[in-house]
């Protein structure tokens, strides 16, 4: 990474004369908050961080930011700890707009978190590239932020696409309708729920549990009893990184072995095939990548050279790709944010999990089904290209 | 009618009955002595009497009112204050703020600023004159003796519980302790005496009462109920007496 | 049979629950150091457990052997270096746990610290003895049932060792008198010391076995504390069976609240058994009123 | 320090904040608005805690009241009605959780209030999921940064006046003659609960408020960030260095801890907890008695 020159407390006389010397030629300084301690520390650590590193790393071996008339600038980071805490984000960002002077603020991990800063950046005219943050409320924060982008689409779009999933699978492959449903107590869990229960009873689903647990719960033990009792053929977990491989370790103690076997978020980690190996087979979560793709592939290679492991297969390329969103829509614009606002909801960008245009700030079509098929992630469900599902989940074998 | 009167008190501690049965009255202006060998229920009896200790059975008349359950603080008010067998201040705060909490919150309650105000004539009044600034810690065990009987003055009670208040002083010192209690009796306040320090109780008691096991054992004039044969039975059969 | 899978499963949490808190026993109940950076240390042999495991090959039962010893010197070391000095200026328990409060901040943060250079802030995990046991019909972890079963074995022991053994008699006399220990001529400052270090190593142990099934992460130490100091106070301050005890009814609660009551409930349902515990005994399950 | 000369520091104080306000910019209102609410949280918290010596880590479940009471009534009635149904809710909660742990004492009161902090939070959390529908709120409340300051400076006044006022009422002499010695207090004269809860109630009301005014800050809430238990440690180990037994005492810890975290913050991003162990290591053994005990050496 690039040499860092952080204020300090005081910083005022650095920062100005910084701010008349590096207009035009100087680095592009790009500041962010992240999560590197505090129960956020998981998700940020696998999903944002490496790839704000990754990212920074690329441009600037070759050459920097592309900016208009065919310059190329540095980057320059400038990155803080908010330790999963939103006043400590806040302030954080605060002090990236205002005292340290960035260009560009890259968002923290996290719905909380990005909602936390969304009112700064709005207020500093600053792009908001929102990626981890998925609620239902979008459309109206939209409203609110002009300068917010939402890369990976509202819940309830989740939920319905496994639904889609789970139905071209009755009428394909013979999929029964029984599920068995157990969510984590959080904003995320509780919205794919709610959606996904509504929309699994339009389809004509029968829904034979239906259970909550609350956030940070690792013993799960008599919710997988529930569920094997029941017998479904489906069983879905709306579920977070520790809980979705307590699940799923508990369902294989429990010699729980429905047709179809969904966790949501963290199943897409490298973490999930690394501890299950050949079990994670055939197991469905949130995500999926194209593995067709030549780019994707490339990114993956990069990712694991320079991280030291793969990327999650949800929303690290999608971080990713809203990092590339940024770079072109410079290299059209320029630095000037305003009209970068205006260039990423507008325009149509080419990144590594393909073409992606704003529909009122929002990317809307993407895959939301993943399945573990061999070494990959990949995805079965949503939008873009996809792989057909293995089915039935094979059962899981001894350990 | 007497200011306070003890019915039938009764309070054990697992299999110990330490009060037993324990009944007698104090007359306004009375000083009692509450006198016994190691062990009798002395101590207890006064933690009865202040709600430190809930008894078991029995009634505790003060003033007419029956206050065996009631909460210490509310005796307090009422206008019973005490000192404590093994000396108690607030060692922290100064010597006239320890008065002052007495004044505050007594039987005649103040605002904290009058009761400073009040301080120091208690102090002068105990022999501490002067000398009310100093953090009460840091006196003598002696003198923090002195001072809980201020705090306990300053709460202008009708009914003052002495715990061996005159242990351990030398001569001189036990001199000046009895002409002050017989000062503080001579203001009209009643006061309850336990105490070991037979000369003191011969000086300033017109009566005492004897315990034994919780129980009462005898009563009446120093001379005649410490010569009660019940009484010296209890001393000698007790190696602490 | 749900029943016999509710129980079971609860007396295995619990089990585990008391694995995590038998160290803090020890350190809180007999070295009277509040120990704010215990899940820290626990966090530390999850990751010597993983390391040893997942580079070298080492299964985490043969890494007890090393974890244990290895944590009982640093403990001891860091009862020497930065407890020794706080006891010796503490004019009274009080002020040592304030002082221990703050110090052991200070520690968390640093082990804290140097887990996130080493390792970084994501999940580790791996699998280890992941296979069913059948018992009375219903499946159990391997894994969890061994964490438990030692924890068993080793609130066993620790009873013994206190009750039955001089030393033990002197670690209980200063558990609970330092003063009058002291005077009856009992080393405080160095049974003080072994009882830190002895819970540490518990630390260690408790560690190892948890990072067998447990997803964790360096950000992730509080969750022990916190777990632990619940147990410990339920308990009883110092008393290893309290610890048994409050461990086996907390996990049982949960197992019970998750099959019976609302899943969602489970962490309310045991802060709820906990908060009514103390209320009906001020002191703990076990604990005798002193101060 | 006497009383004149500590209103007239609190209210030339409170003055100069507000006036040099329009010269901040966002960054350092920020940097303030950090160091105003840990010192109105710490020393609402020494209020009852100084004098009594009852630590409590129940500090979250107030804040967290309050911020949810600004999620549930921000947007349905006038912001002064919220700040007071805030306060009167944290009074509320905290009299009766008052009442049922005075029989508990030193370490098991402390982590009773942490156990209350978190039963809370897991109650809001699963009432929030089964019948609220969802588990985070938005705030959407016209509040800006500015009035949050100001708020704040208000907030602060408010509590040194209320500690002011404590100190001298009856209400103050009765907390610390429980501090030193419970029994004496009682047979003083003292209805030793009532003192409690009453003191207890008013922190911990503070302490709402103060949540109140600070929920718009975040857009959005939920249990987890409402409710964190980090906050009720910050602001304990804020109190403990600064000095709990002296109204100023915990700015004392407040400023220089809140810097502290600043500069570490800012320059040594990938160290800061390692740096922050260490310097709060040094500072406890050598500052033993908290900064107030330091300065109080000096003099």
């Amino acid at each position: 990474m690039n040499t860092t020159r952080r204020a300090a407390l005081g910083g005022i006389a650095s920062a100005a004369i910084i701010s008349t010397a590096h207009a035009q030629t100087g680095p592009i300084r790009i500041g962010y908050s992240i999560s590197r301690t505090g129960p956020n520390a998981g998700g940020a650590n696998v999903t944002t961080l490496p790839n704000y590193q990754l990212w920074v790393r690329t441009v600037n071996e070759a050459g920097g930011l592309r900016v208009p008339g065919g310059a190329r600038r540095q980057i320059e980071v400038v990155e803080y700890d908010d330790r999963s805490q939103s006043e400590e984000a806040v302030r954080n960002v605060d002090r990236l707009i205002n005292q340290d002077r960035v260009d560009f603020v890259l968002p923290p991990w996290g719905t909380g978190l990005n909602l936390a800063v969304g009112a700064v950046l709005n207020r500093g005219g600053h792009p908001h590239l929102a990626v981890t943050s998925v609620t239902e409320r979008i459309p109206e924060l939209v409203q609110r932020w002009p300068n917010a982008f939402f890369f990976l689409g509202r819940s309830s779009a989740a939920s319905e696409a496994l639904v889609t999933t789970l139905q071209g699978l009755q009428r394909g492959q013979g999929l029964g309708n029984t599920v068995a449903l157990a969510s984590v107590q959080d904003q995320f869990g509780i919205e794919l729920v709610n959606a996904g229960r509504a929309a699994l009873n339009r389809a004509g689903f029968r829904i034979v549990m239906d259970r909550q647990y609350p956030l940070g719960q690792q013993d799960l033990a008599p919710l997988l009893a529930e569920a094997a009792r029941a017998n479904p053929e489906i069983f879905i977990a709306f579920s977070y990184p520790p809980d979705t491989l307590a699940i799923t370790e508990q369902a294989r103690i429990a010699n729980f072995n429905p047709r179809v076997f969904y966790t949501a978020v963290g199943t897409a980690f490298p973490l999930f095939r690394q501890r299950f190996a050949a079990n994670a087979e055939g197991v469905m979560g949130i995500g999926g990548v194209d593995i067709s793709s030549p780019r994707i592939r490339d990114y993956v290679a990069r990712h694991t050279q320079v991280v030291g492991r793969p990327p999650d297969g949800w929303a690290s390329p999608v971080t990713y790709a809203s990092l590339e969103v940024l770079e072109q829509a410079i290299a059209q614009v320029g630095t000037d944010r305003a009209a970068l606002i205006r260039a990423i909801g507008s325009g149509t960008f080419d990144t590594i999990v393909g073409s992606i245009r704003m529909e009122n700030n929002q990317r809307i079509a993407q895959p939301w089904v993943g399945q573990w098929q061999g070494e990959n992630f990949v995805a079965v469900g949503g939008a873009g290209t996809l792989t057909p599902v293995q089915f039935p989940k094979p059962a899981w074998r001894p350990a | 009618m007497s200011l306070l009167t003890l019915e039938n008190l009764s309070r054990s501690f697992g299999g110990l009955r330490a009060v037993d049965g324990l009944s007698f009255a104090v007359e306004p202006g009375q000083v009692l002595g509450l006198v016994g060998p190691n062990g009798s229920g002395k101590t207890t009896a006064l933690n009865l009497i202040t709600g430190n200790l809930r008894a078991d059975s029995g009634r505790v008349i003060f003033a007419g009112r029956d206050i065996a359950r009631s909460a210490p603080h509310s005796i307090a008010r009422a206008g019973i204050a005490r000192t404590f067998q093994l000396v108690r201040v607030m060692a922290s705060m100064s010597i006239a703020e320890n008065v002052a909490v007495g004044a505050i919150f007594g039987a005649a309650p103040c605002a904290p600023a009058e009761a400073m105000r009040r301080a120091p004539a208690l102090l002068a009044r105990i022999g501490l004159e002067g000398r009310g600034a100093e953090p009460a810690g840091k006196l003598t065990y002696i003198d923090q003796k002195r001072l809980e009987l201020a705090r306990a003055l300053a709460a202008q009670p009708r009914l003052l519980l002495l715990d061996e208040w005159l242990a351990g002083l030398n001569p001189t010192e036990l001199e000046e302790g009895i002409a002050l209690i017989r000062s503080i009796a001579a203001d009209g306040v009643t006061i309850i005496m336990v105490e070991h320090v037979m000369s003191a109780i011969r000086a300033l008691c017109g009566r005492i009462v004897v315990m034994n096991a919780g129980q009462r054992i005898a009563e009446g004039t120093p001379d005649a109920a410490l010569s009660d044969p019940a009484v010296i039975a209890a001393y000698l059969g007790d190696d602490d007496a | 049979m749900f029943i016999v899978d509710v129980v079971l499963s609860g007396l295995v949490l619990g089990g585990i629950y008391a694995l995590i808190a038998m160290g803090l026993t020890l350190q809180y109940g007999v070295a009277r150091i509040m120990n704010l950076a215990y899940g820290e240390f626990t966090i530390a042999a999850c990751f010597a457990a993983y390391v040893l495991f997942t580079v070298s090959g080492v299964n985490p039962i043969i890494a007890l052997a090393v974890a244990m010893p290895a944590s009982f010197v640093i403990n001891w070391l860091v009862y020497a270096i930065f407890m020794t000095p706080l006891v010796k200026r503490a004019p009274d328990a009080g002020a040592l746990e304030v002082d221990s409060i703050l110090a052991t901040f200070g520690l968390l943060f640093v082990v804290q610290g140097v887990l996130l250079v080493i390792f970084g802030g994501t999940y580790f995990s791996y699998s280890y003895l992941a296979v069913p046991v059948q018992i009375l019909g219903s499946a159990v972890a391997l894994n969890r049932l061994l964490a438990a079963g030692i924890a068993l074995a080793i609130a066993l022991a620790l009873y013994l060792l206190l009750m039955k053994t001089r030393m033990g008699t002197a670690v209980r006399a200063v558990a609970v008198n330092p003063a009058s220990a002291r005077l009856v001529g009992i080393d405080t400052a160095r049974y003080a010391a072994f009882a830190f270090a002895l819970g540490g190593a518990l630390v260690a142990a408790s560690g190892v076995l948890v990072s067998m099934f447990f997803t964790f992460n360096a950000s992730m130490g509080v969750v022990f504390t916190m777990k632990a100091l619940i147990i410990v106070i339920m308990g009883g301050v110092g008393n290893v069976l309290g610890a048994l005890a409050a461990g086996l009814i907390l996990g049982l609660a949960e197992a019970l609240s998750a099959g019976f009551l609302d899943s969602g409930l489970t962490m309310a349902v045991n802060f709820a058994l906990f908060l009514a515990i103390l209320l009906w005994r001020p002191a703990g399950l076990f604990g005798k009123r002193a101060r | 320090m006497n009383s004149p000369i500590f209103l007239a520091a609190v209210a030339a104080i409170a003055g100069a904040f507000a006036l040099v306000q329009p010269h901040l910019g966002p960054f350092w209102q920020s940097l303030l608005i950090n160091i105003l609410m840990y010192t109105a949280l710490a020393t609402a918290w020494a209020l009852f805690s100084g004098p009594t010596r009852y630590v409590s880590l129940a500090t979250a479940a107030f804040f967290g009241l309050g911020a949810y009471t600004m999620a549930f009534l921000g947007e349905a009635m006038p912001l002064p009605m919220v700040y007071l149904s805030a306060a009167v809710i944290g009074a509320v909660v905290a009299a009766i959780v008052g009442l049922s742990t005075l029989r508990l004492s030193g370490v098991y009161f402390v982590i009773f209030t942490f156990g209350l902090a978190e039963l809370i939070r897991q109650l809001v959390t699963w009432a929030e999921a089964k019948f609220g529908g969802t588990v985070g709120r938005f705030v959407f409340v016209p509040v800006s940064p500015t009035d949050i300051y100001f708020m704040l400076i208000a907030a602060c006044v408010a509590v040194f006046a209320l500690g002011w006022w404590v100190q001298r009422s009856r209400l103050g002499w009765a907390l610390r003659a429980i501090g030193e010695d419970e029994t004496v207090a009682r047979h003083a004269g003292i209805d030793v609960t009532r003192a409690k809860v009453l003191l207890f109630s008013l922190s911990a009301s503070v302490m709402s408020v103060v949540g109140c005014i600070m929920a718009p800050r975040w857009t959005y809430i939920d249990a987890t960030i409402a409710f964190n238990p980090i906050i009720s440690f910050q602001v304990l180990i804020m109190a403990l260095l600064g000095g709990a037994a002296r109204l100023y005492g915990p700015v004392l810890g407040v400023v220089p801890l809140a810097i502290l975290f600043e500069l570490l913050q800012a320059n040594f991003p990938n160290h800061f907890s390692i740096l922050l162990g260490a310097v709060f290591l040094a500072v406890v053994y050598l500052v033993p008695r908290g900064v107030a005990g330091l300065l109080e050496k000096r003099r």
